[in-house]
Order: structure tokens, then C-alpha cells, then sequence
């Protein structure tokens, strides 16, 4: 077994921003978000309803098991059932898709997000995957959990272009959440704050690791490192360390 | 239950006419139908306008091989392995139209191409900046009100391709077409295009079909063409059937790299099939 | 996983508030909750609003128990027995309101609703009569403009019943629930009601769901409630199960002349069950 | 076996409306159209896709029995699949629905059929069953086959209330169409006009016995009695005589 590294903390990070009765859903290119899930259901022992765009509802999560795509049904197996993602957005519409988790190229200090391009749409510098289901869902979900890499370059103050709009999701009161590989950072109307240290991260550190500016309370949780126990957790569903190629650490 | 409409591969690449839309089955790497996509590439198609919610594989495929014009997804990844290469490489040339869209605004999309109305309302999107490029630019979103309550939504308009390409994992020799497990868009896709081709891994009789008690994912009534298409979505997977192979698509990527992706698919999917 | 949410058909019943709208599963006489139905009149609920595209049987049993403030429906026939009985005899009194709706409106509404945008968007429609009670006395239905072409269409306003009392094959105790054949609107109503309600021939593990190919017609997500109702269509059809009785459904209509068509169904769908 | 009474050679009349590559979909309340196809499909071996309110598309047609109810799926055994009827409203919507088959309580000269209510709608004479789908499909379904009594009180000159609108079929350029129990009546921009005479129907009793104003051409055809044949066939899948009870003779 391995040591814990700054990716699984994170992945730790996440698992515990999901609470009992939430319905979560989660994307493509989600290693960290699938960990996260199997983390509060197996460790945290989560009471949440599991959804996916794999469209595998429900499925044995003891059977999990990373592959390179999390759109890939082998990574979720033995579903309860189909749940389509037409229905689960259906379900967002409607409020009810209550957490969903967004990976980001640029995250800024009004919370928006750039998924689209970095540079001028029509002569972009570099072509982003685009925002999937981001400018879609950011108006409807209840809690959102961003994971970026905590790097002035990603934790911009303005985005270069607006896929998700944070500040709207402010102005309703949604939960606004950004998991880095050295903090957990809220978007409050005042901007963001920072809410908790991962093992190893100054408050030093998450400043001058971003472009954003964070607000530091006084009081600032620390987050307790993955332990062995919960690390074997981790390696059971991703023993070949997929989750490492997102290069968060 | 009119004529039957089993043809052959390339009786159904033949049907496809350059210059219109198209869209297809599946996820990034999910129930792409890539033998019909590699024997599109190998016909030299040209000036298609491709439209997806989040493709990858396939769509890769015709983008090495020039097969592209415009170019409308919420999403075009290749996952781990970073944004599908060829469609990427494209993109930042500005060899293609790129249409960001979103998940949502898909779905509203071709069900409203589904249902045969113009369009069809959608919650969210306003906030976004795609949303100025979709009314302004694209013309394929509009700002309306809700007639009963003044409320603001986005109008999302009909998308209508002129073809689907839909892998499932049976049909009967008239389209009546069952998919197992996850479905993405593919049923709204077949009642949504002009044109419809089944690629299937089983053809079955009808006998097989009935008595299944649920609803079929096409008819007859909507299909146009059906190809037999064993192992019709490798390398990507089929949910039942076969899993993705990543070390072929590792090695897709690797021939992309070397601007050989096109010859890859021609020779390790249609040629490996005959 | 929330919590399971199987409860008493007493308690499920407790649920229904007097005054609210709501809408059941099945046609005519097929697939009705007709054991739930028959609970609720038991209690002596009143003022409920009704809704759906082509009731029959169950609708009959609230109406000859005075449980009814209107009725939305396209059709409510006893087919060739005539029109629902004690439906009529309301309506020709004017002792309900009676909202005839058409077919493709319905499935337009209880699409918007379950959609989550508050109008859908129909063809057909125009050049009925009915259009213009639509919009002017009832408020449901309004002539609206495509945005991007400006064609002729109509607004059908969002259906979204306060409970959808839904019959099914099989449920969990979490209300992950299938329907065999026939569906109906019954997968569009539990996605527009405000509260579900699943009563169900059979309570099963979720053993038995998993590894099942196909979209489940309800989810724990969308369930308030799971009643276990063996038999819980009885007179009307259970496709698979078992079928429409029509002995018992003229029994019920000559009960009908008479004025006891709740005691009949008091009698023979409660009592027998218990 | 019996002899064929009008129902019967009205059934058979309505059978040959359909055409090879039609997509043809009966209601509730419907054992002449279910008889029609079964008709259609047998003995004129019509090529058709069969679809209906009960969802079954292509049940085993030799295994369809009527019953009271045409919306009942033991009517209709072991279809190929289901086809909801929301999907088959979808096609009709597309025009790709193209025969569907509509009682009437009244039908007028303009082909408007009405459903909803004899007398006014607040204060009915009598309330009719409803229009069902009648207001959505017939602006988009190319064929509509309607039957209805030969009667003045039935083939009326206006409808008490349009529930679905004839004009606009005609001015489409639709087939809209009428089988009673004495003759076949297409409808046309000049009016109605008789196209068949059932066998023992005059075209004095035709004219007679309807209100509104019936155009008599040159031509007109008379129907082949139901043989012997076409009879075993039709008992075959009515034993009962259930068809007789919606009263066409």
C-alpha cells in the first residue's frame, strides 16, 4: 500500500461535502468525483442516491472500479436500473438533482467557470472540451462541488469566458464549492473563502498559490489526512492510479 | 410492416450524402458505431456538420479524416487521454466550425426535433456566455417568456439531423431495434433525424422480439436502413457485449499523433471486420 | 439510498389531502389503482381535482363517491358500456366541472411538467372549439408564436398534479418500480406530480432489479410512497397478471343505476383485499 | 356461421380504405377499426404497420380477439413491442402517422365531427364521451377514416361543437373520409360527397336518411357484399358479436 498523496486528501475533501438524503450525479472525466462517491458511501457510510452519466443507477459500489473513462458502464456495474440522463436532468430542472460535481480549466472569484476556451472564442488559444452540462446545470443545482488544480493560472479572477455562471448560483443561495489539492474554498457573496487546509497546505500557500483572492476566517479547519485504512479503500477501486493522471498531486 | 430494409454496409454508407447533418449513438467511448464511421471515412465523405451531446471516438474518427464541416457538442472528449485529438487540433486551426452547446440545450434540441415541434423551452443556460453566442451568433437559442407566467427560459430550436447512426444490440430486419442499458440520447435521436440507420450486433427474427415487455428503441416506423454490425462499436464498448479496448484507443491516439488516425480506423476497424 | 418508504395502504391513503389535483395510471379499464381508489372513497375524501388523458373505471368509483370538484380529461368512456357512468350523470348536473381536454394536450402538460419548464409547445389543436374554452375559460392552452420562424402553435400550460397514484408490477421498497407492457402517460406522471404514490402486484429485493436492461419507470428519486396492492387493478386489466373482468365492471355499472356504485366498490375491491 | 349484416360489410368497407405502407392506429371504443385491420390484413393482404391506444405494435394478428374494451391489451397478444402512445403521437405529429379511424356523434358537412357535447357546453343536452385525440390528430394525420349511423340526427349539416375541424383537413389536402352503415363519403372542398353505396343501401336512402347534403356523382360504386369467406374470418375474430352493439345494423 502507498501513502496518501495531496489526490486522495482531496478525494477525501469532496467525499465529505456529500450529506444523507442528497441525489449526486457525476460526469465524465470524474475520477476524483467517483472516488469521492465511493468514499462517503463506503467510509463516511453517506445515505445518498447515486447517479451518473453512465446512467447505471444505484450501482454496487463495493464493485466500482476506475477505468479511463467514467463514462464507461464497466467502471459502475450491476445497476439498480437505467436512470437516463434526460431524466436526470429532468430531475435537476426541478431542483431535486440536489449535487453534482464540475471539473474546471479556469475558476474565478465570482465562482464562474471556463470549461470552453482559453483566449477569444473564434480564435481560441487553446480549445477546451467544452462545458458539458455546466451552463445547464450551474442555474439548478442545489450544491455544487468544483475540483480545480490550485494554481494561479486556474484560480484566475476572471474567467476568459463565462461556461457556468458562480454568481447567480450565489445570488440564490445554492452551495458554491471549490475542492483544490490544498484547500476547500466557498464562493460567498463576499468571494471566496476559504473553509479548510488539506494535510500539508499553509494559508501562505492557497494565497499565494492563486490569482484569486481568498478570504481566510478566523477560524480555518485542517482536514485529517487519508488514513491507511481509508487509503486501502481507495486502491480497491483504483488500484492502477488513475486518478493520478488529473495531476492534482 | 412494409419491405424489410436489412442492407448491406456499404449499400447504408452510400445513403449518406455529403454536405448534410449527422449525428450518432453513444458516449466518448460507449456505442459509437464505428464500423459505419470508418467505412463513411473510407468513402472520403465530405462537408458534414456533426451533432452531439458528448462524443468522442467516432467523432475523432471523421475529423482525421477531413470528413467535417461544422462541428455542434457540449462536449468533445476523449476523458483521460485529454480532448479528442483530431477535433482539438481542428478547433484551434479554425479548419471547422465549433459549436459549444450544452448538455441540457441538446437534450431540449432533439427532443423538440423528436416530438416535431420547433422547439422546445429550457431551464438554465441563462448566466452562461454560450448563451450570447447561441442567440447571436448560431441562431439556435432564444431568450422567450412563458406565456402564462411572463417567467424568463431559453427556446431552445429543433435539431433535426438529416441522419442518425444508431449501434444497438438487436434488431429485426425492419428496425424494430431494442438497446440494453444506458441510452443517452440515441431514442430521441432516432424520432428526431430525417433519416435513420440501424447498425445492430444481432439481426433477430421477430419471434425474438415479442413478448418483450418493453418499449422497443426504434420501429420500423423509423428506420430507414439496417446494417448487420458485429462488434459494430469496437473499440469503444458495448454495454453486454464487450468492454472499451484502451489499449486500441491508446494506440488511435498514438496514430494521431502522426496523422495516421484515418488509415488506423480503416485498417483495424473496417478491414479487420471483412 | 434514503429511507424506505413502504408504508400501509391506510397510511398512503392518509396522504391525499381533500381539495388537491390528481391523476391516476391506466386507461379505461386497464391498470387502474382501483384499490386505492376505492381506500380513498372509504375515507370520504372530497373536492379533488382529476386529471388525465383516458380514465375510466377508477375515475367512475370517485365520482359515484362524490369525491370530484372537476374532471380534465380527454375521454372517460366505459367504452362500449357507454360513457362512465356516474361521470356523466355529474357532468350533465353540473356537479363537477368538466374540462375536456384532447389527447396530445394531456401528454403535452404532463410533459412540461415533468420537464420542469412550465409550457410545452403542440402541433394539431388549432381549429377545434376546444381551443377557445382552453383559453379563454379554463386559462390552459394559449396560441403562441414559434421564436424563430413565427408558425402558428400552441402553448399547452405545465401539468403538475399534487399526487399521481401509479399501479405497477413490481416495486422496491425505495419505489424503484417497472411497469410491463403498456405505459401510457403513467412514467411522464410520476415525473409531474408533486407526490407518488406506487401501489404494486408485487414488493421485490433489489436483487430482482439489477441486472434488469431497461429504464426503471419510476425511481426512489421520484417516490413518496410504496403501497404492496396484490390485485390492486382488480376489475381492470393487469397486463401479464391477470384481466379485465367485465362481469364484475357490469355489476358495478347495474350498482350504478341504483346509486350504489361506492358500496360496490367499497365491498368488492376494499373488503376482498383485506 | 351467420349472414353478414351491414356492420359487417361496413367493416369491410373501411378495410380496403387502408393501403399498403399505411401506419395505421386505432382508439378506445373501436371494434369496427379493429376489425378493419384485422380485415385489411387478411383477406386484402394489405401491408400495414399496426399500432394503437392499447400499445402494442404488430400484435399476432390472427390471435386478435374483441372484447368490450379496445383498449385492452388482451385483445391484442404478443405484440412485436411496445409503442407508447405518446411516441405513436410524435409520428402522427410528423405526418408519419398516416390512418387513424374516429366515431362520431355527429358529423357535418364540412367533415367536423363532434365528440364533446349535444347542446352547449355549459348547459349539455347530453355530454358526449370526449373528443380524445380527435383536436390533436386531425390537422396531422393525412387519412382519417370516421364512421358513424346513417342518420339525419348523426350526418347533421353543423355540428352542435367542432371537436375536431374537417375544413382544415380539406383545405390540407387530407383524406378525410366517412363509412356508415350505407355508404362511404369522402368529404371535398365542394362538399360531401358519395363515393360507394353499401350492398341494399339506395342512393335514395342514402340522401334520405342523412341532413346534411350529400353530392351524388356520376359514378358510384357499390360495395361486394361480405362472402362467406370474409365472414368466418370476421367471427373468427368476434365470436361474440360485440361489434353489433355499437348499432350500425
Amino acid at each position: 500500500m502507498s501513502s496518501p498523496r495531496p489526490t486522495d486528501n482531496m478525494i477525501k475533501c469532496m467525499a465529505d461535502l456529500i450529506d444523507n438524503g442528497d441525489v449526486v450525479y457525476h460526469g465524465l472525466t470524474s475520477p476524483l468525483p467517483v472516488l469521492a462517491m465511493v468514499f462517503a458511501r463506503r467510509i463516511l457510510k453517506r445515505d445518498f442516491t447515486w447517479a451518473s452519466v453512465i446512467e447505471h443507477i444505484e450501482p454496487i459500489v463495493e464493485k466500482v472500479k476506475l477505468k479511463p473513462s467514467t463514462g464507461d458502464p464497466y467502471v459502475e456495474p450491476e445497476p439498480l436500473g437505467i436512470l437516463t440522463t434526460i431524466d436526470a436532468f429532468d430531475i435537476a430542472a426541478k431542483g431535486k438533482l440536489t449535487t453534482m460535481f464540475f471539473g474546471a480549466a479556469q475558476v474565478d472569484e465570482e465562482g464562474n467557470i471556463n470549461l470552453t476556451v482559453i483566449g477569444d472564442y473564434d480564435k481560441p488559444r487553446v480549445k477546451l472540451p467544452g462545458g458539458a452540462a455546466t451552463a445547464y446545470l450551474f442555474p439548478l443545482v442545489p450544491k455544487i462541488i468544483l475540483w480545480a488544480r490550485h494554481e494561479p493560472r486556474v484560480l484566475v479572477r476572471h474567467v476568459d469566458f463565462i461556461t457556468g455562471p458562480g454568481r447567480l448560483r450565489i445570488e440564490k443561495g445554492f452551495k458554491h464549492l471549490l475542492c483544490t489539492n490544498k484547500a476547500l474554498i466557498e464562493f460567498t457573496s463576499k468571494g471566496p473563502v476559504l473553509r479548510r487546509l488539506l494535510p500539508g497546505a499553509s494559508i501562505d500557500d492557497v494565497l499565494k498559490s492563486a490569482s484569486m483572492r481568498i478570504i481566510v476566517p478566523d477560524k480555518v479547519d485542517v482536514l485529517e489526512p487519508v488514513s491507511e485504512e481509508e487509503m486501502k479503500v481507495i486502491e480497491e477501486h483504483d488500484p492502477q492510479g488513475i486518478r493520478y493522471l488529473q495531476k492534482m498531486g | 410492416m412494409p419491405s424489410p430494409k436489412l442492407v448491406s454496409l456499404d449499400y447504408a454508407v452510400e445513403m449518406v450524402e455529403p454536405g448534410s447533418s449527422i449525428t450518432i449513438s453513444g458516449i466518448t467511448f460507449v456505442r459509437n458505431p464505428t464500423l459505419f464511421t470508418a467505412a463513411l471515412i473510407k468513402k472520403g465523405i465530405k462537408d458534414l456538420c456533426f451533432i452531439d451531446r458528448e462524443p468522442g471516438f467516432a467523432l475523432d474518427m471523421l475529423a482525421a479524416a477531413g470528413s467535417l464541416r461544422c462541428i455542434r457538442a457540449a462536449m468533445a472528449s476523449f476523458e483521460l487521454y485529454g480532448l479528442a485529438p483530431n477535433v482539438r487540433r481542428l478547433a484551434e486551426e479554425g479548419a471547422v466550425e465549433y459549436i459549444e452547446d450544452a448538455c441540457g440545450a441538446v437534450i431540449a434540441g432533439l427532443r423538440a426535433g423528436a416530438q416535431g415541434v420547433p422547439f422546445m423551452p429550457a431551464r438554465g443556460l441563462i448566466g452562461s456566455q454560450l448563451l450570447e453566442l447561441h442567440e447571436k451568433k448560431w441562431g439556435t437559442w432564444r431568450r422567450i417568456r412563458d406565456p402564462f407566467t411572463g417567467e424568463e427560459l431559453v427556446a431552445v430550436k429543433a435539431i433535426n439531423p438529416d441522419y442518425a447512426i444508431i449501434h444497438v444490440h438487436l434488431s429485426d430486419e425492419y428496425g424494430n431495434a431494442v438497446i440494453e442499458g444506458p441510452r443517452f440520447e440515441d431514442e430521441l435521436k432516432i424520432r428526431a433525424a430525417k433519416r435513420v440507420i440501424i447498425t445492430a450486433e444481432r439481426i433477430v427474427d421477430w419471434e425474438v422480439l415479442r413478448g418483450f415487455k418493453h418499449t422497443l428503441s426504434a420501429t420500423s416506423i423509423h428506420v430507414d436502413a439496417v446494417v448487420h454490425a458485429p462488434r459494430g462499436a469496437w473499440p469503444t464498448a458495448m454495454p453486454g457485449h464487450y468492454e472499451a479496448d484502451y489499449n486500441a484507443i491508446k494506440d488511435y491516439i498514438e496514430s494521431s499523433r502522426e496523422g495516421r488516425a484515418r488509415e488506423w480506423a480503416i485498417k483495424n476497424i473496417l478491414q479487420k471486420a471483412q
